[in-house]
């Protein structure tokens, strides 16, 4: 460990420890969770960069959606983001979180993820590699040293928008609000 | 001193009276009964303090023992007047309200009749008396039990007489027989003279006898009139057919064994008899839905516990025994009396369709609660302290034979407490028809219910006052050569 | 010969008694069985009486004279037998009149058939 | 009068007026019926420290029969009133909307009445007629609920009168070889008897108290009485009532058969029938306890454990050393304080629920009820005996004994049937009071206030008691010197003897350190906020609620294996038996044909065998 | 005064060596795999992450469970010997630790049925099956070891150890020391035994709920729970240690044992568990107690 590493420990030991401790929930919504598996395993061991697969939402600060958002899974999606604690960090997986991908005119899949949650990152591509997984941790690195990973802060500031996205997007929405809907815009 | 031959003169003349007395005003008859039962008991009373110092002995005619017939009012005698006395004016109270249809007259007559033949087989001393006063008692059970006029009524007195007759006339041939014997009726000259004589020769007589009064006694396999006769009869008179007449022929055979032959041999015979009485009843009774008949099966089962107690044949037992008698008579009374109002309100016998009935008629319920404890001998009431001697007085007298009976004696205890503990339940805690307010029993059934409540408490709390009057009963019935010392 | 001269009376008597039960075991006609228990009395009675009886005694009666050396039977056997004939006649009036009764309820007197109260 | 004649009176007396006062308005007749429980609590509380004897009636078959207490009867005594006073408290909105109230209360005060009775007795017979009245009524108020309880009464008495009868054979016994049945007399007299009669005494008895204190083959009447039986008399029964089996015991094994016998003369019978005696203590345990994990229905759950905790007491008082003796009798204390608190928080739940006391259907109630859970948590950590909890210390002491008293065995079977308690409770606790709250108890309220006063005293108790044992001990130290044993080194804090100390105080000062430190730790650095039992993670989707709750089958892969050998053998044995003798008395009762000619075959039969048998043996 | 210092000393030496044994097992499971595997500090990394989380709580019991299991953990610490420092060494000795050792496991269950969370329930009724499973042979190694030692006194058993041979060398205790060494994973909660946090199937389970401190509570509360029962087989059968640096020697090396098997097997349903824990493990144990009583220990 550089001494330049120690002392941003010893500056921000939240925010370093928030950049090597990514427990991540991995959303396996379509295809490429097919990537998760090998970048978790001995081939490229994302755990030497302290990413690690999370079991519960509770646990975790990174949120992957791998793979395309049909509406049933936005329900769970937007719940199990909600769930997580702040920090937290969401990463879109591919190009059908993006834009919907290959399935651009499905009248049943989401096509704008970040309508309905704040996304911090997008690793594009179909599929992209596990190697992209590590680019996009190391990019994430960077946003967090400079505070730009911010998606949870804009998400508290926009509820008001972002739920009316949900709720459009999901009749019927059976949950209540997670901030106060007035002090957001 | 007042004249013992008054406890027979007086209700006699009055049974007779009833019918006049009907015919002149049909209101005051139904309160014969009460007037003669409660003369009586005072007269009982007040013959406390003379029998206690010594039998009293009465010639009858003029002559003396062993030539006369005569009465011989002991301890024992006076316990079992008084018995029938209270008893008998309990139940006339309790009948007051409850006989309403029939021959009112007839019904009052019979049932003084009845209490007569039983204070004569409790009170005579000649052998051949005892048969009369037994006609007496039998005869007017049979018809007594018919009462109602209905089926069940008029089959269970047919059978009742038939074996009712077939027993007296074996009584009658063991009589004969005896007198063949001894040339003497007179039970304390035969007692006298019985060691003269071959045991062997003697027993046949005494099987005889045996045989004839345990049919009234209702011991095992003389008793299948019982169940019939007590179950069909009007509940007064299951009462006083449970609570006196089988105890009187108890009486009658416990004196012939005791007093009269004095032999030890039979009493282990006597005893494993008792038991298996006991055994026969319990048992018969827990297979009951029948209430009238598990309370008959009932009391087959209190008389073999007696047979047993008697048969032991030590003091306390003996003292335990005549306990259980009174216990038995009043709780038995007790368990009939309440019975029988519950039955009339239900409508129906069966046990299933009391249930719910603690609700509806709380005196009678409770009544019949406290005679089912006190019967199967729970403390504070007045079964315990007679199971308690009786166990005591067999654990005493020692012998494995014994130990085992008592053994049997206690396993049937359970059975009792199980089959009078469902019924209880079935009173208090089953949820029946609920019916309206208001089923109360009249004021004279309730007073007769209150008054046995009473004493079988009073004697549960505070058994020393009976135990120690019983006492001197007991030695009476076992001390033959006293009793035949002090008649002759 | 002496024997059956000795105890004639006894005989008929255990024997009359012996007829009486059999008669109450075997027969089911409740008017057969009250008969079987008036034999059986009867027999009872005459074995009351043989009991008391004395090989040409007389009857009971003390003559005015005093009547020294006669042999009479004896008085109590005969006084209990007047007893139980008047109990007997009581019973037998009782049971034929419940007989009619019961005849009344049933429309029979076969005791097979008037089984209801039983176990 | 004495003092106990005086408590005694004023016991059934109170019994007795209840009644009337109940037939004119039931919540008067509540009010005084909590009012005489308290009172006999105040008066039996005056007697501390007294020790006399005095004859109270001559009137019973020549048969003195006398009061005696001393501090053994203090102690149940004082237990007895207590907890009765605190269950008629609760039952006063238990019973609030209920029929037949007065009747209840009746019953209870003769309950206790009858148990101050038993345990103040003096002589055997007023000992028997205490104990018989007990159980008299307990029937009647096990029966109350009707239903099920009227079947559970029926066990229940049968078998009391089972144990009765044998008792009553003893003291018939007793009576007959030594001609007095006063206690003080008799242990005297008794060593004097033979072994065997010796052991015949005490198995007659043991039968007694077996079945009152549920002993493993005797004990099946007691899950459906304690199921069945009114909360608040639940209460009574599991805490005090079954443990007069224990009191029993300790009378005939340390009073009347002295404990220097039972312990020190290896060739007598009496330890024998310790060891026997220990070992059922041992399998009351484990099975029972087992057995518990099976229940679906909370009553019948801590039921069975009152039989297992029971075999605690047993396993204490046989073995027989000062400290199992005194870990025993604690264990006694314990366990009613504890159960009592348990079968409080249950009727609670039950009040406010409609009855229900369904494991599977119920959940979440802790926010809803807050003392009651309270309540069930402290109970329960009582009953596993969790340190700093009362039962642990009695559970220690028991332990302690038999592993330095040479009986490994024995002290495995206490110490897995300990962890079998937790799984069972805990299941109770969880399937009760946490996990979801289903939303038909959404407008649970919390309990009435008078269920909450009991519950917070004795939630305090067993917290007292656990932290400061020695406030009890100082009392069962002087119940088992009484007996002859040496003295313990009893302290406030715990037990400081030859091999093995225990300090309850340090233990509580630890803990209560680590809550702190890990509370401050906490206070310092978490900032979290509340959020609802809806906002649980379930693989992102909304929770279910009613279909969410995981209590059903809650140690399903465990039950599959134990549960073909655990069986209750005894029951089914019993009920065997008991349709056995069903049939065997429809058959005999065929005798009686109905026809009348076979009527009279019998009885010429009779006549006719009898002069066969006289002419062909002439055995007479 | 050194003893005063033991207070604090030994639940601080407890808490490191646990999280430092957690890391170690990470890197070496790692390792074994074949990976490179995450600095041994991580665990380290992640607490300070947990910690400076905003956690969502459940309510009180969710909160206080936690902290009473945790408390109870650390209490427990000043019970066992680490080496020849005790500090609580005369409050009442095996019998004691052996039910404050039921604080850390039920604080836990309190607070995860506090959390109303399914996954939470079913680990914990697989939590509590399996430690009936491993209980029934620890209580008979237990009371195998107090019988054999005559003492209830932890302390004792390692001053007798010292002076006369560690258990697994002496002969009936050997057998102990095998049941003991065949229920050691399934104490640790390591591999075949891993039922209870199955990551894969109950999200978990018992901590599925704990965010941000909570988890970080919890985090401490497993290392602990990790060194607690070491710490328990090194004083019970391998003689403890004269000081306590021999002493995390000798723990270190049981736990590398355990990691090997933990890397290498998958895991046991918890019937199965249960089913070959009250087999071998069980009656190798009871073996052991039968011939320690029949030997006249």
């Amino acid at each position: 460990m550089d001494r330049n590493q120690l002392v941003k420990w010893l500056e921000s030991p939240a925010k370093m420890g928030h950049k090597y401790s990514l427990h991540a929930v991995y959303f396996c919504t379509g295809c490429g969770i097919i990537e998760v598996p090998p970048s978790i395993t001995a081939r490229w061991d994302a755990e030497r960069f302290g990413v690690l697969p999370s079991a519960s939402p509770r646990h975790a600060n990174l949120f992957l959606i791998t793979g395309y958002v049909s509406v049933k899974t936005l329900r769970a999606i937007i719940q199990t983001y909600d769930q997580m604690p702040e920090p937290k960090y969401a990463v879109g997986f591919g190009s059908c979180p993006i834009n919907g991908g290959m399935y651009w005119d499905s009248y049943n899949t989401i096509k704008h993820l970040d309508k309905y949650i704040p996304i911090d990152g997008w690793i594009a591509g179909c599929m992209p590699r596990p190697e992209a997984i590590f680019v996009a941790v190391t990019h994430l690195w960077t946003l967090i040293d400079k505070d730009m990973a911010d998606g949870y802060k804009r998400y508290r500031k926009h509820y008001a928008a972002y739920r009316a996205n949900q709720e459009k997007a999901l009749p019927g929405l059976d949950w209540p609000p997670l901030f106060p809907l007035e002090g957001s815009e | 001193m007042v004249n013992p031959v008054l406890l027979l003169a007086v209700p006699m003349g009055l049974a007779f009276t009833v019918p006049v007395i009907e015919r002149i005003t049909g209101r005051v008859s139904r309160w014969v009964p009460v007037a003669a039962m409660l003369f009586n008991l005072v007269l009982c009373v007040r013959l406390i303090p003379a029998v206690l110092e010594g039998p009293v002995i009465v010639q009858l005619g003029g002559f003396v023992p062993p030539f006369g017939i005569n009465l011989y009012v002991g301890p024992l005698g006076l316990f079992f007047a008084g018995l029938i006395a209270l008893a008998g004016l309990v139940i006339s109270v309790y009948s007051l309200t409850y006989i309403r249809t029939g021959p009112l007259a007839r019904y009052h007559m019979l049932y003084i009749l009845l209490l007569v033949g039983a204070t004569g087989v409790a009170l005579t001393g000649d052998l051949f008396n005892l048969f009369v006063f037994f006609e007496i008692l039998c005869i007017s059970s049979y018809a007594l039990v018919a009462y109602n006029g209905d089926r069940a009524g008029l089959e269970s007195s047919v059978k009742y007489l038939i074996q009712g007759s077939v027993g007296s006339s074996m009584l009658l041939v063991g009589i004969g027989m005896l007198y063949g014997i001894f040339g003497t009726l007179n039970m304390a000259d035969i007692a006298r003279s019985v060691g003269m004589v071959d045991q062997g020769v003697l027993f046949v007589p005494l099987i005889f006898m045996l045989g004839g009064l345990g049919v009234e006694a209702a011991i095992f396999p003389m008793n299948a009139w019982l169940p019939d006769a007590h179950s069909s009869a009007p509940s007064s008179i299951s009462a006083v057919l449970s609570g006196i007449a089988i105890e009187v022929g108890l009486y009658a055979v416990a004196r012939m064994v005791f007093t009269v032959f004095g032999i030890s041999d039979l009493f282990l015979f006597l005893a494993f008899l008792g038991v298996l009485t006991l055994l026969i009843g319990e048992m018969c009774a827990f297979a009951q839905s029948n209430i009238k008949r598990m309370l008959a099966y009932s009391s087959i089962g209190q008389i073999g516990l007696i047979l047993f107690a008697l048969a032991v044949a030590s003091g306390v037992t003996v003292t335990g025994g005549l306990f259980q008698f009174v216990n038995h008579t009043f709780s038995k009374g007790l368990l009939f009396l309440s019975a029988g109002y519950l039955i009339y309100r239900s409508g129906s016998m069966e046990i299933s369709s009391l249930q719910g009935m603690g609700r509806r008629m709380p005196l009678t319920s409770l009544a019949f609660t406290v005679g089912s404890f006190s019967l199967v001998g729970l403390p504070p009431f007045a079964g315990f302290p007679g199971k308690f001697l009786i166990v005591r007085g067999a654990l005493e007298r020692g012998g494995t034979v014994i130990v085992v009976l008592t053994g049997l004696v206690l396993l049937c205890t359970i059975l009792e407490g199980a089959y009078f503990f469902r019924v209880v339940q079935a009173l208090y805690f089953r949820e029946g028809i609920s019916g309206g307010s208001g089923e109360r029993a009249p004021a004279a059934a309730a007073v007769a219910m209150i008054l046995l409540m009473m004493l079988i408490l009073a004697l549960g709390a505070y058994p020393q006052f009976a135990e120690t009057f019983l006492r001197s009963a007991a030695s009476d019935l076992m001390g033959a050569v006293e009793h035949v010392g002090s008649v002759l | 010969m002496t024997f059956l001269n000795e105890y004639a009376f006894y005989i008929g008597a255990f024997g009359l008694i012996l007829i009486g039960l059999l008669t109450i075991l075997l027969r089911h006609h409740l008017i057969k069985l009250i008969i079987g228990l008036s034999i059986m009395e009867t027999g009872i009675n005459l074995f009351l009486i043989a009991i008391g009886y004395i090989s040409r005694g007389t009857a009971p009666i003390f003559p005015v004279d005093g009547g020294a050396g006669t042999v009479m039977v004896d008085p109590v056997p005969q006084a209990l037998v007047l007893t139980a004939i008047v109990i007997g006649v009581a019973v037998l009036a009782m049971a034929l009149g419940m007989a009619i009764r019961l005849h009344g309820h049933y429309g029979t007197l076969d005791m097979r058939r008037i089984k209801e109260l039983k176990w | 009068m004495t003092g106990v004649e005086i408590i005694l009176a004023a016991a059934f007396a109170g019994a007795l007026l209840t009644w009337f006062i109940g037939r004119t308005s039931s919540t008067a007749g509540s009010a005084f019926a909590v009012a005489v429980l308290l009172a006999l609590t105040a008066l039996v509380a005056l007697l501390h420290g007294r020790v006399y004897e005095t004859v109270f009636y001559r009137g019973f078959l020549g048969l003195p029969m006398s009061l005696r207490t001393d501090s053994l009867s203090w102690f149940f005594a004082m237990a007895t009133t207590v907890l009765a006073a605190l269950s008629g408290i609760f039952s006063l909105s238990y019973m609030k909307d209920r029929k037949n109230t007065g009747f209840f209360n009746t019953m209870l005060l003769l309950v206790n009445a009858a148990m101050l009775g038993v345990v103040f007795s003096g002589d055997l017979l007023s000992f028997f007629i205490f104990w018989e009245i007990m159980s008299w009524s307990t029937f009647l108020l096990i029966s109350f609920n009707r239903g099920q309880g009227v079947n559970a009464g029926l066990k229940y008495i049968v078998m009391s009168l089972v144990g009765s009868m044998a008792m009553l054979v003893g003291i018939g016994w007793l009576l007959g070889a030594f001609g007095t049945l006063n206690i003080a007399r008799l242990s005297e007299l008794i060593p004097s008897a033979s072994g065997g009669h010796q052991l015949v005494l005490l198995l007659l008895f043991g039968i007694a108290f077996g079945i009152k204190n549920a002993v493993m083959p005797l004990h099946t009447w007691l899950p459906d009485a304690y199921t069945e039986a009114p909360s608040p008399f639940t209460a009574v029964l599991s805490g005090m009532l079954t443990r007069m089996g224990i009191f029993g015991f300790l009378l005939i094994l340390y009073v009347m058969a002295g404990a220097a016998r039972v312990l020190h003369s290896p060739g007598s019978t009496v330890p024998t029938y310790n060891v026997v005696l220990a070992w059922l203590g041992a399998v009351t345990i484990v099975v029972p306890t087992f057995i518990a994990m099976l229940q679906n229905d909370a009553k019948r759950l801590l039921a069975w454990h009152g039989i297992g905790q029971g075999g605690y007491m047993i396993l204490g008082m046989a073995f027989g050393t000062g400290m199992g003796l005194a870990g025993g009798i604690f264990h006694t204390l314990n366990h009613a304080i504890y159960i009592v608190l348990l079968f409080m928080s249950v009727g609670a739940v039950q009040h406010r629920t409609g009855g229900v006391r369904d494991l599977n259907s119920l959940g979440g109630l802790a926010r809803k009820m807050p003392v009651a859970f309270i309540g069930a948590l402290m109970g329960i950590s009582g009953l596993i005996g969790v340190p700093l909890t009362n039962g642990f210390v009695s559970k220690w002491m028991i332990y302690r004994t038999l592993i330095l008293g040479g009986a490994p065995f024995l002290a495995f079977a206490a110490l897995i049937g300990s962890w079998g308690t937790i799984l069972s409770v805990y299941k109770f606790l969880h399937n009760v009071f946490l996990g979801q709250l289903p939303s038909k108890y959404e407008n649970v309220r919390s309990s009435p206030v008078s269920m909450k006063i009991p519950i917070l005293v004795l939630s305090f108790a067993i917290l007292l008691f656990g932290i400061l044992p020695g406030l009890p001990l100082k009392v069962i130290d002087g119940i088992v010197v009484s007996f002859g044993l040496p003295s313990l080194d009893v302290s406030l804090w715990g037990i400081a003897s030859e091999a093995g100390t225990l300090n309850t105080v340090n233990l509580f000062a630890a803990l209560a350190v680590g809550v702190l430190v890990v509370l401050a730790f906490v206070r310092i650095l978490g900032r979290s906020e509340r959020v609802g039992q809806d906002s649980n993670y379930s693989a992102g989707c909304g929770v279910p609620r009613d279909r969410y709750n995981y209590t059903a089958r809650y140690y399903d892969p465990l039950f599959r294996m134990i549960s073909p050998y655990l069986k209750d053998f005894f029951s089914t044995l019993y009920d065997g038996l008991a349709r056995g003798i069903g049939s065997l008395c429809e058959a005999v009762r065929m005798i009686y044909t109905g026809y009348v000619s076979s009527y009279v075959m019998y009885i010429l039969l009779f006549i006719s065998a009898m002069i066969f048998i006289h002419l062909t043996w002439n055995p007479w | 005064m050194t003893k005063m210092i033991w207070y604090v000393l030994s639940p601080l030496i407890a808490l490191v060596v646990g999280i430092l044994l957690m890391g170690l097992s990470r890197k070496l499971l790692a390792r074994i795999h074949w990976r490179v595997g995450p600095p041994i500090l991580q665990p380290v990394i992640d607490l300070i992450r947990f910690l400076s989380q905003k956690s969502a709580s459940h309510g009180f019991l969710f909160d206080s469970g936690l902290i009473l299991s945790l408390a109870g953990s650390l209490v427990l610490t000043l019970f066992l010997p680490l080496g020849q420092y005790t500090p609580m060494s005369g409050s009442g000795g095996l019998l004691v630790i052996l039910y404050v050792m039921l604080l850390g496991p039920l604080g836990i269950a309190f607070s995860s049925g506090g959390a109303a969370n399914p996954y939470a329930s079913i680990g914990i009724s697989r939590k509590l099956m399996l430690a009936m499973g491993y209980e029934l042979p620890l209580l008979l190694i237990v009371l195998t070891v107090m019988t054999g030692y005559r003492t209830i006194s932890i302390v004792e058993v390692v001053r007798i150890q010292q002076a006369q041979g560690w258990a697994i060398a002496t002969f009936p205790l050997l057998l102990s020391a095998l049941a003991y060494i065949l229920i050691l994973p399934a104490i640790l909660g390591m591999r075949p035994f891993e039922v209870v946090g199955a990551a894969q199937e109950i999200s978990s389970g018992p901590v599925v709920e704990f965010g941000g401190p909570h988890l970080a509570l919890s985090t401490l509360q497993h290392a602990l729970t990790t060194y607690i029962g070491l710490s328990l087989f090194v004083n019970l059968m391998l003689g403890g240690g004269s000081n306590p640096v021999f002493f995390l020697l000798k723990m270190l090396v049981v736990f590398v044992l355990c990691l090997c098997v933990h890397a290498v097997f998958p895991r046991f349903r918890v019937d199965q568990a249960i089913r070959y824990l009250w087999r071998w493990p069980a009656l190798v144990a009871m073996a052991g107690l039968v011939l320690t009583v029949l030997m006249g220990g």
